[in-house]
């Protein structure tokens, strides 16, 4: 874990309202690994004050790119970034997803902006050629669809589902997942899944149904992002944990909804 | 010109220089910040407030920025006494800078019995009486009156021969008063602030944004007014104060020495940059080159009105 | 869907909506902003405090800001009660929105005559009753204890008929308390916060940079704690409560009203953005139209917690 | 007086520390005197909150010009505002330098960035081809010497003193106007300053011991701009004045140093 500052490479508009920012930071880059995530400095103004968590999309080398969506005040200034700037990077944080260890099957379930860490994982995992990786992604519609190129580039099979029905199937990604489950017999994948909180808390009931390992990344405020703060508690079966260092990958079967 | 000496004393402890950490904002012993800065140039540390039990803390969300601020409410979570002092010890044991634990109760005598165990901890350097956190029943009460504040700190004087450090709420009508009747109790020293009780609502759902409702507003939002409570405290009391609220670089430091403070404390602003504290430090040594200046106590209360 | 409703009652009178400009940030009558909005569009104004006799107010600098805030020491500078009446009354005459006169005082006597003079004045709506000003001695006093402010309230209520509000200071340990004593001393409404003494330094000069060394410290930075107080003052009162603390857009408004304020001042907003409590009108009723609310009635302290 | 959005037409650093911007802003432009200022918000975060003054610079048609030079967050946010943009301008504010009437000689002394509103009463005074105009600038050295190009393009003699010698003459521009008018006799100029406050006093000083009227443009924090909230105040010969309504010009007879 270090502050380090980071150089800017390139800050686009991925698609509207979700920007790519790509970051030569060696410290940072060089330890983190998919599923942690960092905190940046969105200006130095004492507004917006905390620092903003965003997840490592891709690493590579001395740089890693972050994925986001434009929300607030923190994300706008964000976007406005340009390349060649200098950016006040604190990570890598928290934990990483878990090693599926010896299992083959992978499965991974991503709601919206919940795709971006989800990214990073997916193309550690394709590395070692002996994952049979399946990926669902959902969507409000095609337009806000993002990463299906990134992932049909590293060779898995990637199914989509959206609101509206624009792009793929029109259902939830909880729907495709348990269709995938059913139709593939036998097949205990382990489920990796980001996204909103009710699409998670979907996936662990799928998962619990199935008996099956299935880990999903986390969100809670963030100020420290070190432990410090104990300001981004959650819930958990045993008790209080912080998503910012117990975290923000836990396994689903822990959480309380 | 020779290096300027930042050693200041806060009772019967000397500090190597003005800049500590503030209670909850530093970790339960600093030792999450280990690889970031070099602990031991800080002045000191104030540790998260223990309990004699242990506590679990509120509900989430625990936190909410608001402008130049943030909202907390973690509630004082923390695993007692007992583990602080079996688990946290050994890292302390390492560093080299003083460490101020700071304590937290629901009546006088969870406060002494407090005082007592850390009174036999030898690396415990100072305690700090949090009376005066907005978060727990009870706590915030003691520092709202001179009388109950008063109760505290003399039964804490009379459990502990270690500095005692009486962290004030700013919750109140005259601070100055409050300040005065800790240091007639005996106190070596006194902090403030802690965290103004505020509040956010989400519009949307029309409902509290913190678990608790109602939380602790720290940050550069709330500076002006400590700045204040430091100054008018500072002409009541001869005891050292602590300055804190909002403290984000060296000229806020100053503002609050030149105010009247002896030390600061520094504690949003570790969430905000973790080097804060070592930059404050750097930047008051530069300002004293360059004023001329040979010893930080020539500045406590230098304030010209 | 029909227009919804934005009309609210402060005792007697009732407003349009509940957008009113706070005293101090309007001028002594709102013609300074006549070219820039339609005053008519507003619930109220509150017109800058005035004294019996007229006063030149503090010595500069009298403003300076701060993260998020300003701190102001203004000093009340006004021609005095007789020179507004005859100077101000012709432009406010022509007026279509509610007018609040603001009156400070350093005795109760003070007070009664000016809201003896105020009675007789037809086009004024009601009287603000500033006891909470932080840059006039005296001033602040009588709101730092329930019973001297009390005593203001009861006083100024038997010497006029018209609506009364009581203005509180934030500078207390507990302003619900005020509120329930100016309440039963016959306040036809409290509003809160005014601003909450700060301070600021020049760390070259080592001297404070306000003219007055101490300021009011006002806009978004005050906010949650403003809404806070005025949160716990609704549960405790029954008159209704005007909520002021950077409100800067309509969805702070909307927080304080749902936390239980009646109506709002905008304040430093005027200074940031002229037009703000316009757009504050229109996001209040856009909102409204949102959520199918039909009156701001029901929006009141409708804060689930 | 108004509140309007304006369009930045350009934004570019003239001198090391000291930007020129351009902004369309009909309502405002049209309305403005030499000598008037303006406010603007410097983004729209509540960080930095108040509006910040400008004087204006140049005034042409729906258009105008503000100097100003990078001192703290407000001034740095806006010079990193770019062209195309839109940006909060409330103006114009205050009162204009008062006209010379009959009075051909005028005199005008600029201390630093005081240049800013002078060069625009400089382009008025110039129009009426009956004035003779004297300009002097002052500056710390030949680096930050500003508008020497525009004033002499207006065909004004321009003299320069700067501190260091490094251009013109190495004094302050009082000492040229103590000259100036030593060796013109009979010279009995309108003078018109802004600058640092000492400046300002030395050129009172000068107008008093010659029985001259002057005139300067003067400073306070502001916060509405436009006579309501009372903080600009500044003392003078009758009490407080405001800044921002009263002023910012002030007779010199009329200030109590
Ligand atoms: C571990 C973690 C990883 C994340 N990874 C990504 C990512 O890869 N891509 C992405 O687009 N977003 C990610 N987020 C969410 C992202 O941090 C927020 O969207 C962002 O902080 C919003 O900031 P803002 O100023 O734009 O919005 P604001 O106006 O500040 O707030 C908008 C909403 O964002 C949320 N938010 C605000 N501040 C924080 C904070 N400090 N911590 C957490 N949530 C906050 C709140 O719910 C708030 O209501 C992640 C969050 C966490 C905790
Ligand atoms: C009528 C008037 C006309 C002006 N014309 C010009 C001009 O043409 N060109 C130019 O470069 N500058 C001009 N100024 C000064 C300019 O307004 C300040 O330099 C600017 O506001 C600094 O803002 P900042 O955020 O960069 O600095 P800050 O970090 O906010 O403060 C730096 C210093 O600037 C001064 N300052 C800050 N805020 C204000 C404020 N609201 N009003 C006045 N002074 C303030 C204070 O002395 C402060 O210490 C003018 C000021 C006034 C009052
Ligand atoms: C997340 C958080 C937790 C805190 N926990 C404690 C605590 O346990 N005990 C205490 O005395 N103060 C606590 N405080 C208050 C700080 O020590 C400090 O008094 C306050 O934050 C004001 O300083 P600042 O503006 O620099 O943050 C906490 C503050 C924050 C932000
Ligand atoms: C410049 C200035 C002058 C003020 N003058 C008065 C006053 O004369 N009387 C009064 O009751 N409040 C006065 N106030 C306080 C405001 O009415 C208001 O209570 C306070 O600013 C908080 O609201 P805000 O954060 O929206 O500004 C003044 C505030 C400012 C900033
Ligand atoms: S954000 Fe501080 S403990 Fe997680
Ligand atoms: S700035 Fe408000 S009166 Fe001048």
């Amino acid at each position: 874990m270090k502050q380090a500052k980071g150089k800017i490479l390139s800050n686009e508009e991925a698609k509207p309202g979700y920007y790519l920012m790509a970051v030569k930071c060696p410290p940072v880059a060089r330890a983190a690994k998919p599923g942690q995530f960092l905190t940046v400095r969105c200006g130095n103004a004492t507004e917006p004050l905390l620092r903003r968590p965003f997840g490592f999309h891709r690493i590579n080398g001395d740089a890693f790119y972050i994925l986001y969506k434009v929300l607030g005040k923190g994300t706008k200034a964000l976007s406005s970034m340009k390349a060649g700037g200098a950016i006040d990077i604190l990570g890598p944080l928290g934990n990483g997803f878990p090693d599926p260890k010896g299992k083959k099957d992978i499965v991974i379930v991503a709601g919206g902006i919940g795709v971006a860490p989800l990214a990073a994982l997916a193309e550690k995992l394709s590395k070692d050629g002996k994952k049979d990786i399946s990926v669902i992604i959902g969507a409000r519609d095609g337009k806000s669809l993002l990463c299906r190129e990134h992932f049909e580039g590293l060779g898995i099979k990637t199914m989509v589902a959206t609101d509206d029905g624009s792009c793929g199937k029109k259902c939830f990604a909880t729907d495709v997942l348990e269709e995938l489950i059913a139709v593939r017999r036998p097949f205990i994948p382990v489920i990796y899944a980001c996204g909103p909180g009710p699409m998670i808390k979907a996936v662990a009931h799928v998962a619990k149904k199935r008996g099956l390992e299935a880990y999903g990344s986390f969100e809670e405020r963030i100020a420290c992002g070190v432990g410090a703060c104990l300001g981004c508690a959650i819930k958990t079966r045993s008790g209080y944990k912080l998503v910012c260092k117990d975290g923000p990958v836990f396994s689903l079967k822990e959480m309380i909804w | 010109m020779v290096k300027p000496d930042l050693k200041v004393r806060i009772g019967a402890l000397e500090l190597k220089n003005p800049v500590t950490m503030a209670s909850g904002t530093f970790g339960s012993s600093g030792e999450e910040y280990k690889g970031l800065i070099d602990i031991n140039r800080l002045g000191a540390i104030v540790t998260k407030s223990i309990t004699l039990k242990a506590r679990e803390g509120n509900p989430p969300p625990r936190l909410v920025e608001t402008s130049s601020g943030m909202l907390n409410s973690i509630g004082i979570q923390n695993d007692g006494v007992d583990s602080f002092i079996k688990d946290k010890l050994p890292f302390l044991e390492k560093l080299r800078t003083a460490v101020i634990v700071s304590i937290a109760g629901h009546c006088v005598e969870d406060y002494v019995r407090l005082a007592a165990k850390l009174d036999k901890v030898k690396r415990v350097d100072a305690i700090e009486i949090n009376i005066s956190c907005p978060n727990v029943r009870g706590g915030l009460e003691f520092s709202k009156e001179p009388d109950s504040a008063a109760g505290v700190v003399e039964a804490v004087r009379k459990s502990t021969r270690k500095p005692v450090i009486t962290k004030l709420s700013p919750n109140v009508k005259d601070i100055s008063e409050i300040a005065l009747a800790a240091q007639k109790a005996g106190t070596d020293a006194v902090s403030l602030v802690n965290t103004f009780t505020g509040m956010a609502i989400d519009i949307d759902s029309r409902m509290p944004v913190l678990g608790n409702v109602v939380g602790g507003l720290s940050g550069p939002a709330i500076k002006p007014i400590a700045l204040r409570m430091v100054w008018e405290t500072s002409k009541k009391v001869k005891v050292p104060i602590i300055g804190i609220g909002g403290i984000m670089d060296y000229k806020d430091a100053l503002e609050f020495i030149i105010a009247g403070a002896s030390a600061v404390q520094v504690g949003t602003a570790n969430f905000v940059n973790p080097s804060a504290a070592i930059e404050i430090i750097d930047g008051i040594e530069k300002y004293m080159r360059g004023k001329k200046i040979k010893k930080i106590k020539e500045l406590t209360g230098c304030l010209k009105t």
